[in-house]
């Protein structure tokens, strides 16, 4: 049974409410600015900041502290003043030690160079040259600790909205949805290239990227892995995996070794399959390269994270008359992979890829959850940019501030 | 012939070496991927060796004056790892891998989201009123090719009607973006050559001045 | 239990870690874990750098094929190995940088290992012209578009296509082939390169969440055995 | 091994052989032996085409030797090619113009030997730049070799403007902190402490002291950064880990494949400027009016990219030759 339509737009109405009181409740956090102080009087050595004041950063570790200061009188454009040099000293020992200088007509700095729980006094001094304006001083400040970045509320709501549809579709299927999930070439590729392998009785090589176990795009190519090990377990192929990590290796026979298990043939599965070459980029592929010319595998998958080793090894593939099925979530190498291999997954169909082979509700439900996000993101560059053109063009108080709150909430402050 | 000369007569046997196997597969290059393996394993080991195990774990963990204790934890892990060496408890090294999983997911799931999704949303978030038309049309374009891309990877749905219309579009901009960043590489890949040409004809044989 | 305890480990190890973000007296926690990951790492290279020369004194030993070869391998592994563990003719002593100059680490590294990678590397040269010549072909559409960016891009990226199109008056300045190769990086391209970002962001949110709440558990091996 | 490729490896080494111990050092070809090379090599590109339009198409070996010729040739050529400055190199160089004298630049070098033809060039005509403006320079990698290629490219820089080693002082004028394994979390880390990640510099110096490392903790007592990056990690970590997080103010030189990349960052005004490639490095080589490398490299490639162009052409002939035959 589909999921019906009513359902889904009814989905969309819960995140349209909880958006807007996201919107409704991140005004509550703005900030308001100090206002620069200015005056017109016309003298010529530098006179002193006014007005300094500094406030621990909210929300941190008590690694940061913000100082504000108005303007040197001096300090009107005519390039009377330098710049300023912020000065910092621990309370009560009237030790200040230069911190940074910025440039003119700049009245806020945050110092990020602070020690958590240490009371400081700050100092501003106006520049002319090497000449400076006797400091202005600010009361004691005291960085501290807070428990909640209430910054990243927005990041909290969107995350939680999108990850929610994800869990969302993932606890749906569970009921025994069956979803509508499009065809994916590359994918439907895969069955096909390894019954080539069968005809041909040559070997299948599969490479998971040359990242470790700590890249995601790594899990993703091995998940697949799962996947295809089951049909090559099936078929009683060879499979030859040269990995240029230690762990990527012991997963991969962790992986390949539940196949033949599934599979029924235990006795069928060995070590060797997957074979630790070197953590060298190059050394790795100057051994892959010399295994595809001396093996002729039938057929080539790349999926994981690579690097500038995807042309070498998809074009040596490619003169050995392999099949090649690539994958990466790498921008920069997919223009390779999509000109020298027969079928490309591109980003996100590589992640989506195990979900999509294992054909479990679950798993299926959580590439929706994926969609609504993708839906959320446009839903939101659509409603940014009718207010900013409509704000630039016609100006008015409604748009803009719609325009100023979408920038915001995409913006992240730390 | 001092050190220096042998060391530059080697590393130019070692170039051309490996530019012959763009003619076939030979000895020479099968030469050259020998020793590149071997030595390439090596360095790795060693490097792992002292940045890490001795660098982050034991002048932590002997530090005399704040000796730390947390990198024990990753010991702990790895001697887990080990673990697949004996049949009997193999399974325990399942742990760490449960715990690299674990940590990848989370911590990636977020650095991903924040620079990936927030940021890239905020910045195609773009007036398509600017006051010139080539800033108009190359706004439109950006924020049309973002849309249909992202129709393109939408599963859920057939591409059909419409909606696979827009979906086309968003493959004909991909398609666009891979042309043009493969166009732009073709540079930088030629120039890797020149650093060798520069050394063979340079450094080597001393041809070029 | 053989897989319940790695999945709870992955669960909670995966919760701390997103959450992690939002506290910031524990913000650094992702910082701890590649800590703990590069310690991991040497762990497991004992496993793959056992492999490696079991896969070799296998060869040598059965005198497979090309079992010559794979002695040079080992020696080189071993000679690498003495080289940076006992830092070999290192002019410091045994607390020195183990990489220092005219230390045979370093020299086996300038002299070896950086010739044999820096050309494997350039290859590239080679095979980018080929692939160019095989790939960007007007075969449909798609192909098609491919070509005329890649094309574009290819001349505008050198004096070639300034020379071509510089008759071109200044009002249509844009359809100048340097010009019109950087609007192409910065207007269809980026919007590309965008939606590519943005789904692979939303890819790895919902992978993320099938490994942490243990939809996706292949990697987990098997529950009988 | 048939006799043909015995000969041919013969032939090879002999020419290797004669190169290094008769040839006449510099070989220089005049302007008309350059000008008759460019016209042979333009005519059998021609031939070829001719032959795939009568249906004999060619190998990819063929592309190879062709590539190879292109790259070679030009080096020993005397010609000058017209470089026209792109607005995200200005915008780069006009980012560094503003800096005032005495502001602390950090510099990051993350990539290795074989990505130094495109990044080098760049390093070294920032390297002069810089000194020659007073800037102090904090240099750093992610990638191990990184903080070796920064000391050659001062090395260079020094080769080039003899007088810089008298004025210029290690530890005063610039430091190298060495190299720094964590990647990305190298950077978060660094918006806490530097020390905390650099103990000491590359020398086994204490952080504390070292002149120009005085009353520098992180970031915020950094005036500008500038990255030159050849791939992960690289600008990309440093836009997320330090410009987005601690408001650090960057440019970044980036090898021709990582440039598309950095370029939505560029646009978001994450980056201020960005170098790309060879190209980019022999524009900035023209805005601080110091030819070197690039400006020599910039040649070949332009003569192989011509080749490419020449070859993507012959395979459309190919291509659509084969179609007409099969209708």
């Amino acid at each position: 049974m589909d999921i019906t339509k009513r359902n889904i737009k009814n989905l969309y109405c819960v995140h349209l409410i909880v958006f807007l009181f996201l919107i409704s409740s991140l005004t509550v956090f703005a900030q308001t600015e100090t206002v620069a102080e200015e005056d017109t009087t016309t003298i010529f050595i530098p006179q002193s900041p006014i007005s300094v004041t500094a406030e621990d950063y909210k929300y941190d570790r008590g690694e940061s502290v913000v100082i504000n200061w108005g303007l040197s009188p001096d300090d009107d454009g005519s390039g009377k003043v330098t710049g300023y040099e912020i000065f910092r000293s621990e309370a009560e020992q009237d030790d200040f030690i230069s911190v940074n200088v910025v440039a003119p007509g700049i009245s806020t700095f945050r110092d990020k160079s602070v020690e958590n729980n240490v009371e400081y006094i700050y100092g501003i001094a106006a520049l002319n040259g090497d000449d400076a304006s006797p400091m202005t001083l600010s009361e004691p400040v005291l960085p501290d600790t807070e428990i909640v970045n209430w910054n990243l509320l927005n990041l909290f709501f969107i995350g939680l909205l999108i990850a929610g549809s994800v869990i969302y579709f993932i606890a749906h299927a569970k009921r025994g949805k069956k979803l509508f999930i499009r065809k994916i070439a590359g994918l439907e590729a895969i069955d096909e290239a390894i019954g080539r392998a069968t005809e041909m009785g040559r070997p299948i090589l599969f490479i998971p990227g040359i990242n470790d176990m700590d890249d995601v795009q790594t899990i993703a190519g091995i998940t697949i892995l799962g996947r295809v090990a089951k049909v090559v377990a099936d078929y009683d192929i060879k499979i030859n995996m040269p990995v240029a990590r230690s762990i990527v290796m012991t997963t991969a026979r962790e992986t390949i070794k539940e196949a033949y298990v599934g599979a029924g043939r235990p006795d069928a599965y060995s070590d060797n399959m997957v074979r630790y070459i070197t953590d060298e980029q190059f050394g790795y592929v100057a051994a892959v390269d010399g295994i595809m010319v001396r093996e002729k595998p039938a057929t080539c998958f790349y999926l994981g994270a690579f690097f500038a080793e995807s042309l070498i090894l998809a074009e040596t593939g490619n003169s050995v008359g392999a099949i090649q099925i690539a994958g990466t979530a790498m921008p920069a190498q997919l223009p390779f992979f999509v000109a020298a291999c027969d079928y490309t997954l591109i980003g996100e169909e590589l992640f989506a890829a195990s979900a999509y082979l294992s054909n479990e509700p679950k798993q299926l439900g959580s590439l929706k959850g994926q969609d609504v996000g993708k839906f959320m993101a446009m839903a939101a560059i659509a409603l940014g940019v009718i207010s900013v053109t409509i704000a630039r063009a016609w100006g008015g108080s409604f748009f803009p501030w719609l325009d100023e709150f979408m920038h915001r909430l995409f913006t992240i402050t730390n | 012939m001092d050190w220096t000369t042998f060391g530059v007569w080697l590393a130019a046997v070692f170039t051309l070496g490996i530019i012959s196997f763009l003619y076939r597969d030979n000895i020479f290059y099968k030469l050259c991927e020998a020793i590149f393996v071997g030595i390439s394993a090596g360095y790795w080991l060693i490097t792992f060796f002292w940045d890490n195990l001795y660098s982050k774990f034991y002048s932590q963990v002997t530090d005399p004056v704040d000796p730390q204790w947390t990198p024990w934890i990753g010991f702990v892990l790895g001697a887990l790892m080990l673990t697949r060496l004996f049949e009997k408890i193999g399974w325990l090294s399942r742990w760490p891998l449960a715990f690299i999983i674990g940590a990848t997911a989370g911590v990636y799931m977020m650095f991903y989201f924040v620079s990936n999704a927030m940021l890239q949303v905020s910045a195609t978030i773009l007036p398509i009123y600017t006051g010139s038309i080539s800033g108009a049309i190359s706004n439109l374009f950006i924020i049309v090719g973002t849309f249909c891309g992202l129709i393109y990877f939408f599963f859920s749905k057939e591409h059909k009607g419409a909606f696979g219309g827009a979906a086309k579009i968003g493959i004909w901009f991909l398609m666009a973006t891979f042309g043009a960043s493969f166009g732009y590489t073709v540079m930088s890949r030629m120039s890797l050559m020149l650093g060798r040409l520069d050394f063979l004809f340079g450094q080597w044989l001393g041809l070029i001045k | 239990m053989k897989k319940q305890v790695p999945l709870t480990i992955t669960f909670i190890v995966g919760v701390v870690l997103v959450l992690s973000v939002f506290f910031p007296p524990v913000e650094t926690l992702g910082e701890d874990f590649s800590l703990f990951f590069d310690i991991i790492a040497v762990f497991a290279f004992f496993l793959g750098g056992g492999n490696l020369i079991r896969v070799h004194t296998d060869r040598i030993s059965k005198k497979k094929k090309d079992w010559g070869f794979s002695m040079i391998t080992i020696g080189g592994f071993l000679i690498m190995l003495a080289a940076g563990l006992f830092k070999l003719w290192n002019p410091g002593d045994i607390s020195a940088d183990v990489a220092a100059t005219g230390s045979l680490f370093q020299l086996m590294y300038d002299w070896m290992f950086n010739p044999l990678g820096a050309t494997m590397y350039s290859l590239l040269a080679f095979y980018v012209a080929s692939a160019s010549y095989r790939a960007f072909r007007a075969k449909n559409r798609d192909a098609t578009i491919l070509l005329v960016a890649a094309f574009v891009i290819l001349l505008g990226r050198t004096p070639l296509g300034m020379y071509a199109t510089e008759w071109i008056p200044e009002s249509f300045s844009l359809l100048q082939i340097p010009n019109l190769a950087i609007w192409i990086m910065t207007s269809p391209n980026l919007a590309g390169q965008r939606a590519i970002m943005i789904g692979i962001a939303l890819g790895v949110v919902s992978m993320s969440l099938r490994l942490i709440l243990g939809v996706e558990r292949t990697h987990l091996g098997t529950d009988n055995e | 091994m048939n006799i043909k490729e015995v000969i041919a490896v013969i032939l090879i080494i002999a020419f290797f052989l004669c190169a290094y111990f008769l040839f006449p050092k510099p070989v220089e070809f005049s302007q008309t032996v350059s000008i008759i090379l460019t016209i042979l090599l333009a005519l059998t590109l021609l031939v070829i085409g001719v032959m795939t339009f009568m249906g004999r198409y060619i190998e990819r070996r063929v592309v190879f030797l062709f590539v190879g010729i292109a790259l070679t040739l030009p080096f020993f050529m005397q010609f000058d090619l017209p470089v026209p400055i792109s607005p995200e190199v200005q915008a780069a160089y006009d980012e560094l113009e503003k800096l005032p004298e005495g502001s602390k630049v950090l510099a990051a070098f993350d990539y290795d030997p074989p990505s130094a033809p495109e990044l080098q060039p760049m390093a070294v005509a920032f390297m002069k730049y810089a000194f020659q403006r007073g800037l102090k320079i904090i240099i750093m990698g992610l990638w191990p070799q990184g903080p070796q290629q920064a000391d050659q490219a001062i090395q260079t820089a020094f080769e080039v403007i003899p007088e810089l080693e008298d004025k210029i002082k290690y530890g005063r004028d610039y430091v190298n902190l060495g190299f720094q394994s964590g990647n990305e979390f190298v950077i978060l880390r660094m918006g806490e402490s530097f020390k905390a990640m650099f103990p000491t510099d590359i020398y086994n110096t204490p952080y504390d002291s070292i002149p120009i490392l005085k009353n520098v903790k992180n970031y915020s007592n950094i005036d500008y950064c500038f990255n030159f990056s050849a791939g992960k990690p690289g600008t990309v970590e440093w836009v997320q880990g330090a410009v987005d997080r601690f408001n650090l103010k960057m440019s970044a030189g980036n090898t021709a494949v990582q440039a598309p990349m950095a370029y939505p960052y560029l646009q978001a005004g994450q980056l201020d400027g960005l170098m790309g490639g060879m190209a980019g490095g022999a524009e900035f080589e023209k805005l601080t009016e110091h030819y070197d490398k690039a400006t020599v490299f910039i040649k070949s490639q332009s003569f192989a990219h011509a080749v490419v162009i020449v070859f993507i052409i012959i395979g459309n002939v190919a291509f659509f030759r084969g179609r007409r035959r099969k209708k």
